[in-house]
């Protein structure tokens, strides 16, 4: 099993999990985050202080995925939240030793 | 039409609407009975409402205005701050505060023949600007009482986020004794206009040089002004200062602030005309267009000198249009207060975001920037607008009776209102710097570095302004 | 000065300001073309600001008071609750409300005979408490509204994050009808000054008995108070009562409905006395004053209890203040008005603090607490403060015409107001336990379990208060 | 009773209240010196604060109803809008605004003769809806610039999230030339009872033709409403409009901001009125339970179509209900102004959940759907409220001296208001088409697609509303 | 040395850490995150427009553990989380390649 | 490929990042946490009612980095965080399986 983490535009959320539900990945994990990267954040003004952060908002999507989906996953996200400009983020793959459904107590892909 | 022919016709009004008077004409030092008549409620609903009005401008308006602009760990302890400021002040008025201010005394302080409101009931009155006109002393006292409490308070934003709260509170006490109210006396304190003629020294002493300050361009703004420039260079900078970013936690708090600022200020100024009357709507009409002026004005020196107006400008330009207006809010016309709105947003701007920057002192809210330079410029401009020439409202010659329309001098105007302005800065500075020296030495003014750090909401008053 | 002079020279006014009669003296039962002419607009004009401060009292107010104290699920829910019983009540206070309460009926309740306001129109009038002092009825109607709808707007803070919104709506209509309608009735009621003398017996029972609620201790605070603390009995504790964290949401969104109450509460306290005059100034004075000092009292036990006063703790001090000086608002001295809201604050704190938590009753924000409690501080406190020994304003005795000053015994006083006090906690504590019981029957008042968690937010109303 | 014996009871009031006239009668067409007696201080207290309470309806109360219900990136651009068109609209008010609209010109349009407010001073007045009774012009002003900055402020909500701001500024300047000051002047402008009957047809266009709007139906609420409608066409939608969620990220701020609009609307409405008597009050009511009954009403529609009542919907009725009060408010019963609140939810709900979806337009916060649906109820529905035969006020025939009440027929009035609307549909319709495409044409009105899915805080003006 | 991700009803997370403390776990890492699955979200509407989001408020729990405690962690934070009822969450496990406490600069278990 | 996670106070973000951009590293996310640890948090007190939540904010940062510079990342961090009070946090390290850059579809450490 893998644990996919992407980091992405917050308006590209949409694409990617209706990129993933296709793949029938339906279960998945939302973090608002702040990057920082090339992409350079707005300068902020306030009162004549310049605050330029390169702080930009950006959203993190965890998926847990059976490694038999976890590479078509992982292509379907990049195209998903492709816009082709600065900042449109990453993708970092890993190893998942061990899953759990809380509800039943099932490990392993099942649970996922 | 001259000033002259004005006050003629506010006679006219005046004999109308009290006709017990019209076969007597005017009465000169009205007796307690003969006063009792001379008490319009429509005036006396237009004290209690303005009241309630600078009482919004403090809370919420202000605590918002300042709250939004900080971090969210400093917060609440803007808004505790300001509650509670006006919360005391409001006790120490009517203890001793309207007293000191209020009443005769020297022509630096009043005296203690009213303190703790000794003397005072629900029949005894207070004079107007207008011969004969009167109003309940207790709406007089409630409607000064609500400036006592916001002068305090627009002092705390110069050195937001760096102050501990108990001498904090200490220091409104005595800076209300030593400072606020002998410049309230110095400014506002007559013995009014059928008394006047028969008393001509019993004034403050700046209202008897004849300074002009409608609504507390000095007595509020500048002296306010100026403390928090004195407090924030004796109490330093803020950790972090010019390397984090402090971006303002949330500028719809501060909107939200200045806009009640905004409608809050109607009864600060037109309020201080202390009668509904056209003069009053000349108050408020000024204080609408001037205030409008400024937030334009302002959003124009950002459009020219950043590419695009920002919001915190805008409400920024709004209350600095509002500080100048307010000693001229009687006085201008419409078109001059535009005029006065528009020039005091680029000074303010200059000292906002070019001068605090180069000389590097931490006023976290610029409250020396915008209250004090607003107030200075608001303080010397009403020199200018009140001149009959320019369509102003001149002044009323309150020594002879009926008052008469004065011979306005502009230069000789001018000269009097920068004495009074140099005269609020040197005793609000040094009154100020001796009460921060003091508490200092014997509490601290500043908290620890890890309570500075972890913000004063947790660590001085144990609470989050939000867990969400 | 006693009593009597003030009301001397109160009539002096009068006379004045109503030059018509200055001839022929005050008018026993004006008829009325007679009345037409005894009335001022600027009390017209202090009747309808005063009704729009106590409608900014419950909307946004206390919805912000009470939203900001609830956890964020559950903010929205608050704040509907609010804003729906206001809108339910001022159609039920018109439809059969105000006939209903201040009609001529039996002392416990009024009769039908302005059902739906008919026989209302723009020329009918209602009595102040001044001899020949009328307004226009529908401003008393208006007035009267607003606090029909804060009223039961308090009791939600009881059980506030755990009840069904629909059987709430009905306990609000019946509630009024039942319980609301005839304490109004017996507390204010009266046939007014012109007309008390020739119908000594046309008050409502409360009314008859002498008792004194300026602007509604017993009416709206005890009344609300008591019906709260029912309520959250029968309901039950919160899950996770005592076991979860449950800090505030919001103390931003408190601290600017603690504000807009204080501000609203003018109108409240000083527009109950129905007249723009000294009086209505005084009770604004003391409005002012005893707030102030009850927060500052509360911030001051929280310093000795625990090292630092919160903002929390200063905001529910003001509202204590402002529910103790309701009922004394008119009677009081700025000076006796301090001295009660200083004495307060420590008695509210000990139950919110201290009672609460040792009989484990849920009042999630603290109806009983501050409102039942700080009303009967407040009621009892009218007696002393009342004492024209004390500088308070005594009674008028209205059984004769013109109204002149009784002779004041504070012991009796005291024993009258106890009286009022228990027959409203009795009264509104058997007729809301009655309620809830029956509602509770028949469609339940508690939410499920999951909806409870989800937060009512969602499972009631579908919405979230914020998506940031 | 009829409306006549109304109004005579009024005179007496009149007579009684201004004594000086007590011997001679009402005088027709007065002299500025006896104008001067006919000012009542409670009236300029009434108009005086009505202004600030209308001011509060736009900032903050519309700008936090609107920027509530959009999502957090654009918050501060809805913020920014409202504050600058105020700020705008005022100076463009008292710079030519005011002369176009209130002095004798055509029946379209006025004359220049008060362009920048020349001729006005603290002693001239305005005339009322009463023979005789005056207010001061600053007051006037000051009450209809409330007007002139709360307008165009609604129109924004229409295409809020994807319009650049400083055509968008254009726009309000060149809108409220050729669309507001006409239509003002059309409904409102006549030259006062006391000289009406001499100049007969001294009046705009839809005031000759006897069209009934009593604070603004047609020329704020129909007007705003068609022009928002005509941009939201013409600007487009939304991107990702129907597929991406857009929930309100604050409900609480919508709240804040319905709650402070109802509260304003007192001033918008019985302000309207001018003077603080009887009928202002009435005015007070009918805006209290028609805006009580739309909230129910719209509340009780959810509940059937899904099962629970939401509080967006219940602020939405709110707003329906006082946009349909607010034409009728001064001559409805409060029992039909209760009727027309509960029929204009169900019809504004229809346009805003239904025709909406179905026709796509992205109208963002209903503009359309509120105003203009809800003005036309309320247009019409004055039409059969007014009927005093319902027990509506009538009308003032004011072409006799004085004024008396005229003969009352509905069919006739209900084509009259018809006609006024439609016209106002075209006048406004056509005029903001105009203006939009031109502004297009040389500006640009939309941002660029970045610059809108960033946000338009951050794009427009480099803020964010928050930094938590 | 394992990381245990958990995501869990926001109303339980008490009852984990309680669960966790009893194992003689103090540390954790606690992210408030939005979660999508098979538990449906709440149908909201907003002036007739509907929006059916299925994204669930949750709360993401990290803990940093040495390999001897987390199996009985797992099963800790699977039944102090446990309603029964869908949504209940899941619980991820990965390998932690090395831990420091940034105070002292030590490295390994005795860090965490 | 490693992924470091490291769990700091938030005021200290700024010299992390300094200290991070110092050896080469640019990119980094970052989340608003709360911890539980050591560290008491704040007792609260609401009207009487006492919450002890020893829950304290913190700031995650994540960066994912080639191996090559891990260590040193991992040590840059511990001192640019260090304040030597308790609470300063901690850093935890994980095998990065893979990394993509999403506007072009790179992977391995040239995405990062
Ligand atoms: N080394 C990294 N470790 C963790 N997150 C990173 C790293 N580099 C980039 N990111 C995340 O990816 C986002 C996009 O990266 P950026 O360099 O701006 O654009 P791009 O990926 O298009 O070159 C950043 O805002 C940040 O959140
Ligand atoms: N494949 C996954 N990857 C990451 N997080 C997941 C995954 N599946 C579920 N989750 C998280 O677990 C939560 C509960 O899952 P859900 O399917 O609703 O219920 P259950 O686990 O009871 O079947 C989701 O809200 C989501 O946060
Ligand atoms: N075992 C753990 N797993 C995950 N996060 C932890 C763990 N232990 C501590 N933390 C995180 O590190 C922070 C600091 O830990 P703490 O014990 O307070 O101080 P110190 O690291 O100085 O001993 C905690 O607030 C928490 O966020």
């Amino acid at each position: 099993m893998k644990l996919i983490i992407a980091i992405i535009k917050p308006f590209k959320l949409d694409d990617v999990r209706e990129a993933l539900t296709a793949l029938g990945v339906t279960g998945m994990t939302i973090t608002e985050v702040k990057g920082f990267g090339r992409q350079k954040g707005q300068t902020e003004i306030y009162r004549g202080a310049e605050y330029s952060t390169n702080m930009v908002p950006k959203v993190k999507v965890e998926v847990a995925c059976d490694d038999a989906v976890a590479d078509r996953a992982l292509e379907a996200i990049q195209q998903a939240a492709n816009t082709g400009s600065i900042g449109d983020g990453k993708i970092f793959m890993l190893d998942l030793g061990a899953a759990v459904r809380i509800r039943t107590g099932e490990t392993g892909s099942v649970a996922l | 039409m001259t000033k002259f022919t004005t006050w003629i016709a506010g006679a006219a009004t005046l004999l109308a609407t009290a006709p017990a008077l019209a076969q007597t004409g005017p009465i000169k030092a009205p007796s307690a009975e003969q006063m009792a008549s001379m008490v319009d409620k429509g005036d006396t609903t237009w004290m209690l409402i303005s009241s309630a009005l600078v009482l919004l401008m403090s809370i919420p308006a202000l605590a918002l205005f300042y709250g939004g602009l900080v971090r969210t760990k400093n917060m609440l302890s803007l808004l505790m701050q300001v509650f509670m400021i006006v919360s005391i002040a409001a006790l120490v008025w009517v203890s001793w505060g309207y007293s000191l201010s209020f009443t005769s005394g020297s022509p630096y302080i009043g005296g203690f023949s009213k303190l703790f409101l000794q003397g005072v009931d629900a029949t005894t009155l207070a004079a107007t600007f207008s011969n004969n006109v009167y109003i309940p002393e207790y709406a007089f006292i409630a409607f000064q009482m609500t400036f006592a409490c916001i002068t305090p308070a627009l002092i705390v934003g110069a050195f937001a986020e760096r102050i501990k709260f108990t001498p904090l509170m200490l220091f409104v006490v005595a800076w209300l004794t030593i400072v606020y109210f002998p410049i309230a006396h110095m400014v506002w304190y007559w013995s009014g206009p059928d008394f006047l003629p028969d008393t001509p020294t019993d004034t403050g002493l700046l209202w008897g040089m004849g300074a002009l300050d409608f609504a507390g361009g000095t007595v509020v703004h500048i002296n306010a002004g100026i403390a928090g420039l004195v407090g924030c260079l004796m109490i330093g900078k803020r950790i972090g200062y010019g390397r984090e970013a402090t971006p303002p936690h949330s500028l719809t708090m501060t909107m939200i602030g200045a806009s009640l600022l905004w409608v809050g200020w109607f009864g600060f100024n037109a309020g201080s005309n202390l009668e509904a009357n056209g003069l009053a709507a000349l108050a408020f009409v000024n204080t609408f267009v001037a205030t409008a002026a400024a937030a334009v004005s302002w959003a124009i020196v950002e459009q020219i000198h950043h590419g695009r107006p920002s919001l915190l400008g805008a409400v920024t330009g709004a209350v600095a249009g509002l500080v100048a207006i307010t000693p001229a809010s009687g006085f201008a016309a419409p078109m001059t207060a535009i005029l006065l709105g528009l020039a005091v947003s680029p000074i303010c701007y200059l000292f906002v975001a070019v001068v605090k920057n180069k000389l590097k002192y931490d006023d976290t809210l610029d409250v020396f920037g915008v209250h004090c330079v607003g107030g200075i410029v608001g303080a010397i401009g009403t020199a200018i607008v009140a001149d009959p020439a320019l369509g102003g409202q001149g002044f009323l010659d309150y020594t002879v009776f009926p008052a008469v329309a004065g011979t306005y001098d502009m230069a000789g105007q001018l000269v009097t209102q920068i004495k009074a302005v140099a005269l609020t800065l040197l005793w609000s500075g040094l009154g100020s710097a001796v009460l921060f020296f003091v508490l200092d030495k014997i509490f601290g003014l500043r908290p620890s570095e890890d309570a500075e750090r972890e913000g004063l909401d947790l660590s001085s008053h144990g609470e989050r302004a939000y867990n969400y």
